[in-house]
């Protein structure tokens, strides 16, 4: 009964959503700001991926909420999972190969991560992407080797600097008196790596941060399941 | 048009089903990971459907390149799906967090189980007779 | 800064006073005599009573756009003259041996005083509200300052006394929710809540508004007064409450009911509109509901009175039933009736104060009220015995004392109007009081005295003289009731309803003067026979027989169990539990629908609601509205 | 001007750094957050003073719509600083164990996206303020580590990850029909673009969206376990401050985007069955703490109700209810702090705390409305807007108001008269002595805001033209519009 009930609503949301949606076509919204964005983009914030023009300069305060959600999570997670057992592991380790593979592509995992996150304002990818590839880089060795304890204090420094130079270099351009995030170094030439302004650097703050926090949360979560 | 607008069309119908899926997974499941799963679905239809009301096919992905591009896709839905992504991923591990965590203080993740365990723990701390008429709650961490 | 603005702080201080060195032992003295300031002010605007204008208050705050105005008129100061008398006796009363005796018994004597300042602060407040805004602020103040004093005597009461105050707040927020429905409208139909502007937009109102704001400000009016069928809170709250606030609630504070129902039967909407609104076309109109509610009132808490074996609850059931005499006056709206009805208010004090005065004495000599506990103490306290005779006698509405005269004119008037019904119901309604006050009178003073109570001495003066006084003005408006119906007619005159014509002796062919000359006189025969003959002697209350038995002390001829047990056999208890039953329906339709909300919260699949919820508003707002 | 983002971004960076700070010197992070909430405090009250007409701060420098744009008038700042303030009163985090400088830091990022959702200007900028909120939120309410904390952490999480999802459709839907986010963008859209039926479904999936925090009816299955799971700083904290930033963004959309009147109607109905629901619900809670959720669910249903009212009418009452709601429902949750337990427990416990009793006194009379307290003159607001209005509907919400009360005054003398009731013991000990101050500054906010009264009113007003100026709201968007 229950479930025919629920059946029922889930119908009933599937037709209005219908309704609602499937009026439009794929290109007809309006793109008001899209429109200017696309037009102004390039001169105004001076990065050839428009896309991150967008994250890190119309809306980057989006990003900096959405890493403080990240970051958030992190805490609370920590916070809830904190107190849990001794932390004695009981995963086996990993066998020859899964070990020393880890080794082996930690370091191209992390070029990898980092060129994405440096080259964000130029191609597609950027932060968010970099940074979950950096997350993995720390992950594997976890994985690897379970019993290795993880440094939650240097993780911690890297996600508190990482995001403190986020919000450091958007406060600078009040010392400008320029409102908060105003990209404050200069353009350079489009579609180079040293151009946009602040861009870059907010990115790679952003990866380094996305990083820790996302290798944090995996590595509470990780610690806990040991610890069943 | 008519390939495009049948497409489209699939597209919408698409991520208003992974909706549809989820909010009945969310409705159904009596297992608290599989919410977790449907609320991640639902979140990745609504995301889905975010990310389609910019877009266009006709269009190249918002990149300036030295090539002479056509027209570009709108960038804003595009950069707020990202948004909307992360902020998903954080919200799914800490649902994931309290699900473990729920399940070592009660022993069960099933819905009506914990429900009635959580009333029993709030009527025992605030010193009421439980409402499953049990004599105490019992031990947890 | 006009009188009233000093009778207001003056009184605002006595309340300082109290609330800072209320338990002190001079205390009670001290405000005594703040009280009696507050008369000698009171005094000062005797030309109020007299047919003056109103007298302004200068503090006029502004909040949100609305301002508050007190204004004090005939009417007000009528009211207020009494209020501020029965506060000051009452706390004459408290200041002596009472209030030591309330402290060692474990009673907060500062707290009550303090209660009883605020609710004498309070009434001036709202019988000197000079809008409808200082009207609700007046009430809600009045209503919280009765409740603390009801609730504070959790000691003495056994615990009772919370739960009756519950209950009491509970109607109270009743009635005053149904004020603010009827400011609401009133502002809604004049923009203001000025009485003037009220006035003027009367006349526009639709009828159902008309209708709608009657019955919100009725509804308030009448859970004040304790009328029927609201009346299930007012004797228990009242008989709880510590002895003089207890009288001082019972004397005068369910009275601003009454005060709120004259302003709108006088001026705010009038009698006669509220006649012209016909229930039952050419037969029955909402005057006539007030009348029958009124009648109803009178009859059935004063044969529930009757069942009382408490002397306060007795005391406290008959409280409401007077209210219906002032209602049914009232509402008769000629001058006659109301000048009755509004004259019954204080006449009303003057009786019910001293009763409950009385009352309190004997506890405080005997440590009871239980009318089967008690008897014979006219030998120990004959001064008590006296000032409760007078009050019962006003109570019950017999010449020479005031009682008489209120209820005269309002039989008058009714039998003018051609009511014989309603007289009748009212006549029935002053029997019942007859009975029950005689069983209070007999079983508290009269046959034999207890052995318990062999050494009972009579109550202190500090007790006694408030007591006395209260008595002597039953008696003395009862001779000359011209001095008070001067005060009624302003009152009438100030809510521009017919005013009385009267004269020094009463009016519509009363003279009491001549009644009481007459009834003097015939005691005074009495007496002199009685003394002439000489033929009585002394004999100890043992010293006798009943149905061939020698009395003892286990032995009594006097009964007081079961008293009018014919009389409650044949109209039993039916009305009473009626009323009950109903608030207890009341009470579970809430539990009932509690548990349903209750059962909202604790549903286990939240995500259904939410669900339920988007898709009935997005479809109403698709397809509900937009088409 | 600028310096406006300061009480939103500097308790990101505290939060940031927090937790590592907490390593090295720990006293330093425990005082961290109230000293940023003073220094937020100055910063919007300088502000404030400076700038008493709206402005734009376009962030990055990009001009709105484009870019995200705080829209700060005295209404955004007024919220602002209701929010430093409330977080200083109620600061969850002075513990001194080894949780102090996580839910410092959570504390600190619920402090920065609720100011955020006060000043924010973008749509979507507000969902992810909104979204931070709740995260923030689920945290602190699990802090507790008690499993019936994480199950109600976890329900909470639930209910609020579907409203998200709605509200994230609405968005998608409101940008399909108009291709903007800028809030004062849509206003000027919306007369063309949002005013059919398919606009006011986005609202209405906005409204159940937003409205999880908010405590809007039937969203609200959450409030109860979360109130009494959590401890009752942070329980103070959601029911008190983070609650109302919520109606706040529900009624700037209704004020500026859809002011319809099946909007309107949506939200009276709505708050109508979250009045009745949450005040007979707390009519037979058994404890005080559930007592508390169901009660502030029946006073929100009141806020939404005013603000339902068109016109300035609605705001006056809107915001009076707020202000009023804050103080009273903060303090009751402080006093509730080891009063939380069963309501028999507390018969007596006027004698173990005559202080604590005679605040819950306090508060009760002021939430039933008891003239000339505060609450009495916001109720008489709602009252006049309410029957100004003269449509059915708003009367019968005025039926309801007024049948509510009655019952909130019952239960709650209920409880204060067995607080004081003779001869019982209680077996509850009085609050902390951080719980008692708190309440009591709450207290005294209260009693000051009689005498202060008509100062406020007129503040009250100034405000209620601001927030009801749609115009206004759009006009500020200088240049930048099309």
């Amino acid at each position: 009964m229950r479930k025919a009930a629920a059946l029922l609503f889930t119908l009933g949301l599937l037709f209005l959503l219908s309704v609602m949606f499937l009026r439009f076509e794929l290109g007809q919204a309006p793109m008001r700001i899209g429109k200017d964005i696309l037009a102004a983009a390039p001169e105004q914030v001076g990065a050839a991926n428009i896309v991150t023009s967008v994250v890190l300069g119309y809306r980057g305060l989006d990003t900096l909420g959405e890493i403080a959600i990240l970051f958030t999570a992190a805490t609370a997670t920590g916070l809830i999972l904190s107190g849990l057992g001794g932390g004695q592991r009981r995963d086996p380790e990993g066998g020859f190969i899964l070990r020393h593979g880890a080794d082996l592509v930690f370091p191209f995992l992390m070029l990898v991560g980092m060129y994405i996150v440096v080259h964000g304002h130029l191609t597609p990818g950027g932060g968010f992407q970099g940074g979950v590839v950096l997350a993995a880089a720390f992950f594997l060795p976890l994985l690897a080797r379970p019993s290795r304890a993880v440094s939650h204090s240097a993780l911690g420094w890297i996600e508190g600097l990482a995001g403190a130079s986020f919000i450091v270099i958007g406060l600078w351009a009040l010392t400008l008196d320029q409102a908060f995030m105003t990209p404050w170094l200069h353009q350079g030439v489009l579609g180079e790596l040293f151009s946009a302004g602040t861009l870059p650097l907010l990115y790679l703050a952003l990866g380094l941060k996305v990083g820790a926090e996302l290798a944090s949360l995996l590595a509470h979560l990780a610690e806990v399941e040991a610890s069943e | 048009m008519i390939p495009e607008l049948h497409v489209g069309w699939v597209l919408f119908a698409g991520a208003i089903g992974l909706i549809a899926i989820g909010v009945g997974g969310l409705l159904m499941s009596r297992d608290l990971f599989r919410v977790v799963l449907a609320l991640a679905i639902t979140e990745a239809g609504a995301n889905l459907l975010l990310v389609l009301s910019g877009y266009r096919f006709d269009a190249i992905a918002p990149i300036v390149t030295n090539e002479v591009g056509g027209v570009m896709v709108d960038p804003v839905p595009q950069a707020m799906v990202l948004t909307a992504i992360v902020i998903g991923v954080g919200v799914q591990a800490l649902a994931l967090g309290l699900v473990l965590r729920i399940y070592r203080a009660y022993g069960s993740i099933d819905v009506a189980e914990v429900r009635r365990r959580m009333d029993d723990d709030i009527a025992a701390e605030a010193g009421l007779p439980l409402p499953s008429g049990r004599e105490k709650p019992a031990v947890h961490s | 800064m006009s009188v009233l603005d000093q009778l207001l702080v003056f009184a605002f201080m006595t309340g300082a006073v109290a609330s800072f060195i209320g338990d002190r032992r001079f205390a009670g003295t001290l405000l005594a005599i703040l009280y009696f300031g507050q008369f000698l002010l009171l005094v000062k605007l005797a030309p109020l009573g007299y047919g003056a204008q109103p007298v302004v208050s200068a503090w006029q705050p502004a909040l949100f756009g609305e301002v508050l105005v007190w204004r004090m008129d005939a009417l007000g100061w009528y009211f207020a003259l009494i209020t501020v008398v029965a506060g000051w006796l009452v706390t004459w009363y408290a200041s002596g041996e009472w209030g030591q005796g309330y402290r060692e018994r474990g009673g907060n004597l500062g707290l009550m005083h303090t209660a009883v300042a605020a609710n004498v602060v309070a009434m001036l407040l709202l019988l000197s509200s000079g809008n409808l805004l200082s009207l609700f602020v007046g009430w809600e103040l009045v209503s919280w300052a009765g409740f603390l004093l009801m609730v504070m005597n959790g000691r003495e009461s056994g615990g009772v006394s919370g739960p009756a105050g519950l209950r009491y707040i509970t109607y109270a927020t009743l009635g005053a929710m149904a004020l603010l429905a009827a400011l609401a409208i009133a502002h809604h139909a004049s923009g203001s809540f000025e009485y003037i502007d009220l006035i003027d937009a009367v006349d526009q109102m639709t009828g159902p508004t008309r209708v709608s704001l009657v019955i919100a400000f009725a509804l308030a009016f009448t859970i004040k007064m304790g009328l029927l069928p609201f009346h299930l809170w007012q004797a228990p709250a009242y008989a709880y409450s510590p002895g003089p606030g207890g009288a001082f609630l019972g004397a005068i504070s369910s009275r601003v009911g009454l005060w709120g129902l004259a302003m709108v039967f006088g001026s705010l909407i009038g009698i006669g509109r509220i006649a012209g609104i016909e229930l039952i076309p050419g037969w029955f109109d909402l005057r006539d509901v007030f009348m029958w509610v009124a009648a109803l009132t009178i009859v059935l808490p004063t044969f529930t009175a009757l069942r009382q074996n408490d002397a306060r609850l007795l005391l406290a059931w008959h409280g409401i039933g007077q209210g219906g005499y002032m209602l049914l006056g009232l509402a008769a709206g000629d001058a006659l009736g109301t000048g009755g009805g509004l004259m019954h208010v204080l006449n009303h004090a003057s009786y019910q104060a001293p009763l409950f005065l009385a009352v309190f004495a004997v506890m405080h000599r005997t440590g009871t009220s239980d009318l089967n506990r008690l008897g014979g103490l006219v030998a120990r306290m004959p001064l008590t015995f006296l000032v409760m005779l007078i009050g019962i006698i006003g109570l019950a509405g017999l010449p020479p004392m005031n009682g008489f005269v209120s209820k005269y004119l309002v039989y008058i008037s009714l039998l003018r109007q051609g009511e014989p019904l309603l007289f009748i119901l009212a006549v029935i309604g002053t029997l019942g009081t007859v009975l029950s006050v005689f069983k209070l009178l007999h079983n508290t003073f009269l046959g034999q005295l207890r052995v318990e109570h062999m050494e009972v001495r009579e109550a202190p003066w500090s007790m006694l003289i408030p007591m006395l006084l209260m008595a002597s003005v039953v008696v003395v408006t009862g001779t000359a009731p011209g001095l008070v119906l001067d005060w009624v007619a302003s009152a009438q005159a100030a809510l521009g309803l017919p005013v009385l014509d009267h004269t020094l002796g009463g009016a519509a062919g009363l003279d009491m003067l001549w009644v009481s000359g007459v009834l003097v006189y015939g005691f005074a025969v009495g007496t002199l026979l009685f003394l002439s003959g000489n033929k009585s002697r002394r004999v100890h209350q043992f010293d006798n027989y009943a149905g061939g038995h020698f009395l003892t002390a286990e032995n009594q001829y006097q009964y007081s169990d079961q008293f009018y047990a014919g009389l409650m056999h044949h109209i039993g208890g039916w009305y009473r539990a009626s009323f009950t039953w109903a608030e207890s329906v009341v009470i579970a339709s809430v539990d009932a629908m509690s548990a349903a909300a209750n059962g909202f919260f604790r549903r286990t699949q939240a995500v259904f609601l939410l669900l339920l919820a988007t898709l009935g508003s997005v479809a109403w707002l698709l397809w509900g509205v937009g088409s | 001007m600028n310096a406006i983002v300061l009480p939103v971004v500097l308790p990101l960076l505290a939060a940031f750094l927090l937790p590592s700070l907490a390593r090295i010197w720990s006293s330093a992070a425990r005082v961290l957050g109230p000293v940023l909430m003073l220094v937020s405090l100055c910063v919007l009250w300088t502000t404030w003073g400076e700038h008493p007409t709206p402005f734009v701060v376009a962030l990055g420098g990009f001009q709105p719509p484009m870019g995200i744009a705080f829209h700060v008038d005295s209404v955004a700042m007024l919220f602002a600083f209701l929010v430093a303030g409330g977080a200083l009163l109620m600061w969850p985090a002075w513990t001194d164990d080894d949780t102090m400088p996580r839910l410092a830091a959570l504390t600190l990022l619920l402090v920065a996206a609720a100011t955020g959702l006060a000043l924010s200007g973008d749509l979507f900028n507000v969902y992810v303020f909104y979204e931070l909120l709740s995260v923030a939120s689920f945290g602190l309410v699990s802090a507790r580590r008690t499993g019936a904390a994480f199950a109600a952490g976890f329900r909470y999480l639930v209910i609020s990850g579907f409203g998200s999802v709605l509200a994230l459709l609405g968005i998608a839907l409101i940008y399909l029909r108009t291709g903007t986010l800028n809030i004062a963008h849509l206003g000027q859209l919306a007369p063309e673009s949002l005013a059919d039926p398919f606009g006011l479904a986005a609202f209405a999936l906005l409204l159940l969206g937003f409205g999880v925090k908010a405590e809007l009816f039937p969203v609200n299955t959450w409030v109860p376990e979360v109130y009494a799971g959590s401890s009752a700083r942070v329980a103070g904290l959601l029911a008190g401050v983070v609650s109302k930033l919520a109606v706040l963004v529900v009624v700037r959309m209704l004020v500026v985007v859809f002011p319809h009147d099946e909007t309107r109607m949506l939200l009276l109905i709505l708050g109508v069955v979250g009045v009745l629901s949450g005040e007979l619900a707390a009519w037979s809670a058994k404890d005080m703490r559930r007592m508390l959720a169901f009660s502030s669910i029946g006073q929100l249903g009141m806020i939404f109700i005013a603000f339902s009212i068109p016109g300035e009418a609605g705001w006056v009452a809107g915001l009076a209810l707020v202000l009023h709601h804050l103080v009273v429902k903060s303090g009751l949750f402080l006093i509730a702090d080891r009063w939380g337990g069963a309501l028999q427990s507390l018969t007596g416990a006027a004698r173990v705390s005559p202080f604590t009793a005679g605040l819950f006194v306090l508060f009760a009379l002021s939430l039933i409305g008891v003239p000339p307290l505060p609450g009495f003159w916001a109720k008489l607001q709602l009252v006049i807007g309410l029957v100004e209005n003269g449509n059915g509907v708003y009367l019968g919400a005025l039926l309801v108001f007024l049948a509510a009360t009655v019952i909130e005054a019952n239960y709650l003398f209920r409880l204060a008269v067995a607080m004081y009731a003779e001869g019982a013991s209680s077996t509850v000990t009085a609050p902390s002595g951080g719980n008692r101050i708190g309440a009591a500054i709450f207290a005294a906010v209260l009693v000051a805001a009689v005498f202060l009264l008509n100062p406020l009113s007129e503040a009250i007003d100034d405000l209620a033209v601001v927030g009801n100026d749609a115009t206004g709201y759009m006009d500020s968007l200088a240049g930048g519009a099309r």
